[in-house]
């Protein structure tokens, strides 16, 4: 129980010291951040060694109690999610006096880290749902710290989170009025081919994917993640559209009846088949830097749903290794490229993606960053995103889906094509955009190292794959 | 006790009948003082009216719980009342464009 | 009969309200007709044997949301008005989920076939508390409780990221009177609401939405000085039902054996850590509230 | 058992009609309340179908009581949050 109950707890209780004491906000924040990482560490290794855990809150019988239980896909998050935290609260401690981040970022990112953290441990549909409000609020809430000019994004942002919450709820009450359960372990394997369920698995898919930011249901997320500060836009594209993506297919692969994969196999094809093409043409015509990186997380998304259709079709542990894969390699990538994004346009001053020009000669560092962490977006061998891409040709292949492989191709031209609009425009040294003042150099290097992580997964590639294949 | 409860009932339906009287008012009346006055009306004299009606049909402590509840409410109508009329009385612009549309 | 006459007439009152709501020409029509579908809906929960929720609904759904309502709608007076758009295509699709909302229900058993009423019964004497309601929300399913305090500071955290000026109202007199009558009358009964919750309807949420609007009304009547964030007071009364429900975990844990789980009260003290944990929730909440309603003064005001 | 199916009835044309005033606005402020419309409702559908029981002679469900009290206040924290957006967001504009 107990580094599961820490990895919680810790960020919680350490968010509430930083509001009544603001004073040691930072250097709690940090301690908390170092702490969570060893932490996540030693469960994944006690998970790996001694398999699934669970524990039911309280002590009382499943049917009440609200259930915790971690697997390794679980505990791989956790990780992942306490290292990108420690990652993004270095980068806003060397940023914070030149941006100035507002003292409140330090306890909302903890909050933020913890209810992600409860969102990847908990297996109860309600409290999924207090989970995904809680993260929606706290997500807002960064987003609001860019002042003024988020405040229209962030209203939007929270309208549209409500509104999925709420048909997810409406979901969740409809399976309740059925079987009278929350726990995901208990009702899985119950739920019949029925109109209610129907209905009630439609709501909740409807809800999360708009959570999750899923094409055609995006349309907050480019606005929102771009006007957020670097730091933040980095937590939200990395992390915080995955928590309603682990739900959604925990609740299809686990949940729903087999009678409903192949409609839904369908519905998801069509969402990621948008994605990945309007997702990807959006981020090639779009004039500012964030947008284009927040365009680039639409399409990105499009795999993974993509990976999740082909799990609900043909059941082949490839799509699943390839959905997971593929969720790491864009956290680490898209971390990496907002960071250096925002470090371009906090340093050349100007959000547009023309005044990139020359980057590679003002701010090197950067740049090679955001060129690293795009590889990996593109899907360049051997970066994580090629491993991710890869399992899901693989599967593609195994499966005779010859059309996707096509699509696979066009969106992968398409990923191409944005990075290297930004990639093309910093060689052109002829008169490069002067910087407003000295680039630092250290948020550089921290941009540079999750890019530089994206490309070592493939050095992990067995150990990660036998990992995942664990799940099936 | 039959002319107990007929003297109830007759209370009752006279208190509703203020109740009506107060709702019609408040759609028809043109402008928000004579709508405040028709709706007091409906809360004091009616809800006395049903209270006294159904104290009658009760026991004495049922009868005066809702005589409390009966002076909470008039209390409160009084300053509520009071507190919208100071308001439409500072804005008179805010009630003649809301009779516009 | 004469109840489902009753049904009747409050299912068509509350359609009406709510889509009048929806559809009024004017949003201070709107607001008012909200507030009013919000009293009914009370009403509607006090028929379906919900007392506690008619209660919460009544203080939270229809009183401070109505107010938190008309503190928006003071800054829409100077907005230009809107145009209506078109209601024909969201009605035909909106109806169209509706149907298949509908049809989709005919499905619903009528007997449930849940085992959970019958197994809170059999819990309840090991539960601290008898009140079925509160045993759920701070025993069996403590942790949802928890988040949900969560989620109510981090309305109050990112409401702080917004301040907007308000025109300050002065008081008057005889508001001024009344609240000095009604707060103690508040403050009397959200504590015997606290209190009854462990053995009837009512609790922490209950109480606390109802100490908050006394609050709100002492505040408003210039009866109450400023509930400021830079005050250590303050944030430690935000923050108390949080720290009080951790610090009672963890408490618990340590009091059991290495084998225990998160919030799982010993039953010997179960009732005590639950009463303490609510007195300090409803203080949160009720001030938490209080300052989403009323806001914060600016720095200067409140140096005054 | 006839009331049973009204409310239901009730608690989805409500999810309804909320969703109308959420899709046509054209206020904001019109369309938080819309949000708030649709809570109830789905609010409304939990009560009603925890009150089953009470028409067999048992207590109501008091787990589905509970999670609508935690709903209820999610609801108001949330709604509180986007009016002080809203607040802010039209004070700037003047």
């Amino acid at each position: 129980m107990f580094p599961a109950l820490l990895l919680v707890t810790l960020p919680l209780s350490a968010a509430l010291l930083m509001l009544l004491w603001p004073r040691f906000a930072r250097s709690l924040h940090v301690t908390v951040a170092l702490l969570s990482v060893p932490l996540a560490g030693y469960f994944l290794q006690q998970i790996l060694l001694h398999g699934e855990q669970q524990w039911l809150l309280g002590g009382w019988s499943p049917l009440l109690a609200i259930r915790w239980q971690a697997d390794s896909l679980s505990a791989l998050l956790l990780l992942l999610s306490a290292l990108l935290h420690l990652l993004v609260s270095g980068y806003a401690l060397a940023v914070q006096a030149r941006d100035r981040l507002p003292a409140a970022f330090w306890p909302l990112s903890s909050l933020l880290l913890a209810s992600l953290q409860a969102l990847w441990l908990a297996r109860d549909l309600f409290n999924w749902y207090v989970c995904l409000e809680l993260l929606g609020m706290v997500a807002v809430a960064l987003v609001t710290l860019s002042g003024d000019k988020a405040l229209k994004p962030a209203l939007n942002y929270l309208l549209f989170s409500l509104f999925a919450s709420l048909c997810y709820l409406l979901g969740v009450a409809l399976l309740y009025a059925g079987y009278g359960a929350l726990d995901l372990p208990l009702l899985a394997g119950q739920l019949e081919a029925n109109r209610l369920n129907a209905m009630a698995l439609l709501l909740i898919t409807l809800g999360l994917m708009l959570k999750a930011a899923c094409w055609p249901l995006h349309i907050w997320l480019p606005a929102a993640h771009a006007a957020a500060p670097a730091a933040v836009s980095a937590l939200l594209s990395a992390l915080v559209v995955k928590g309603p993506l682990f739900i959604l297919y925990l609740v299809w692969t686990e949940l729903a009846p087999q009678a409903f994969w192949l409609p839904a196999s369908y519905l998801f094809a069509l969402a990621a088949l948008g994605a990945l093409l309007f997702g990807g043409i959006a981020a090639l015509r779009t004039p500012y830097g964030k947008s284009l990186v927040a365009y680039s997380t639409v399409a990105q998304l499009g795999y993974a749903t993509l990976a999740l259709a082909f799990v609900l079709r043909f059941n082949l542990p490839e799509f699943v290794a390839a959905l997971w894969l593929f969720v790491l390699a864009h956290a680490l990538a898209k971390a990496a490229s907002f960071l250096a994004m925002g470090e371009l346009q906090q340093t050349l001053g100007s959000k547009q993606v023309s005044a990139l020009k020359g980057a590679s000669q003002t701010m090197p560092l950067a740049m090679f960053a955001f060129a690293v962490a795009g590889g990996s977006l593109i899907g360049l061998p051997p970066s994580g995103g090629f491993l991710a891409k890869w399992a899901l040709l693989l599967g593609l292949w195994q499966s005779q889906q010859y059309f996707w492989l096509l699509v696979l191709a066009v969106a992968t031209l398409l990923a191409a094509a944005y990075v290297f609009r930004v990639v093309v425009l910093a060689f052109d040294r002829a008169e490069p955009t002067a910087p407003d003042f000295a680039p630092q150099r250290l948020p550089q290097y921290l941009a540079l190292l999750p890019a530089l992580a994206v490309w070592a997964m493939a050095l992990f590639s067995m150990p990660l794959l036998t990992l995942l294949k664990q799940e099936l | 006790m039959t002319i107990m409860l007929m003297i109830s009932w007759l209370l009752l339906a006279l208190g509703l009948m203020f109740f009506l009287a107060g709702s019609i008012g408040l759609l028809r009346f043109p402008d928000s003082f004579s709508r405040l006055h028709a709706v007091t009306k409906a809360d004091t004299l009616g809800l006395g009216l049903l209270v006294l009606g159904l104290s009658l049909q009760s026991s004495w402590r049922e009868g005066l719980l809702m005589a409390l509840i009966w002076l909470i409410v008039m209390a409160s109508g009084a300053v509520s009342c009071q507190l919208l009329a100071r308001f439409s009385d500072e804005q008179p612009s805010e009630s003649a464009t809301q009779q516009e549309d | 009969m004469a109840l489902l006459l009753f049904d009747l007439v409050l299912c068509a009152l509350l359609l009406l309200l709510a889509g009048a709501a929806m559809l009024s020409r004017s949003l201070t029509q709107a607001v008012t007709l909200f507030i009013a579908f919000g009293v009914m809906m009370a009403l509607a929960w006090a028929r379906l044997k919900a007392p506690d929720l008619a209660l919460a609904e009544a203080a939270i759904g229809a009183g401070l949301t109505g107010a938190l309502c008309f503190t928006a709608l003071v800054r829409y007076a100077k907005q230009p008005a809107y145009p209506q758009p078109a209601l024909w295509r969201p009605l035909t699709f909106i109806g169209l989920v509706t149907a298949l909302l509908l049809a989709s229900l005919s499905q619903i058993p009528l007997q449930p076939s849940s085992a959970i009423p019958a197994l809170v019964q059999q819990h309840l004497p090991q539960s601290g508390v008898s009140h079925p309601v509160t045993a759920v929300l701070l025993n069996f399913r403590a942790w949802d409780t928890l988040l949900e305090l969560l989620v109510l500071l981090l309305a109050l955290l990112g409401a702080r990221q917004a301040p907007g000026d308000l025109p300050r109202y002065r008081g008057w007199s005889l508001s001024i009177s009344w609240s000095r009558l009604l707060s103690p009358l508040l403050l009397l009964v959200s504590g015997y609401l606290l209190w009854r919750g462990a053995a009837a309807p009512g609790g922490a949420f209950q109480a606390g939405a109802l100490l908050a609007s006394g609050l709100v009304i002492l505040r408003l009547n210039q009866q109450l000085s400023w509930l400021s964030w830079r005050h250590f007071w303050v944030r430690m009364l935000v923050l108390g039902g949080l720290l009080a429900f951790v610090l009672a975990g963890a408490v618990s844990l340590l009091l059991q054996d290495l084998g225990a789980v998160w919030l799982s009260w010993p039953q010997s003290i179960a009732g005590a850590v639950i009463l303490i944990v609510e007195s300090f929730a409803t203080l949160a909440i009720a001030v938490t509230l209080t300052l989403l309603v009323v806001g914060e003064p600016k720095p200067e005001v409140a140096d005054a | 058992m006839l009331s049973f199916y009204l409310y239901l009835g009730t608690a989805v044309l409500l999810v309804g009609i909320g969703g109308l005033g959420l899709w046509r606005g054209p206020e904001l402020l019109r369309r938080i309340l819309a949000l708030n419309v649709i809570g109830a409702g789905i609010f409304m559908l939990m009560v009603t179908l925890a009150y089953r029981p009470v028409m067999q002679g048992e207590p109501a469900d008091s787990v589905l009581h509970a999670l609508v009290l935690t709903g209820l206040v999610v609801a108001v924290s949330a709604t509180a949050f986007a009016l002080a957006l809203l607040g802010r967001l039209l004070t700037r504009a003047d």
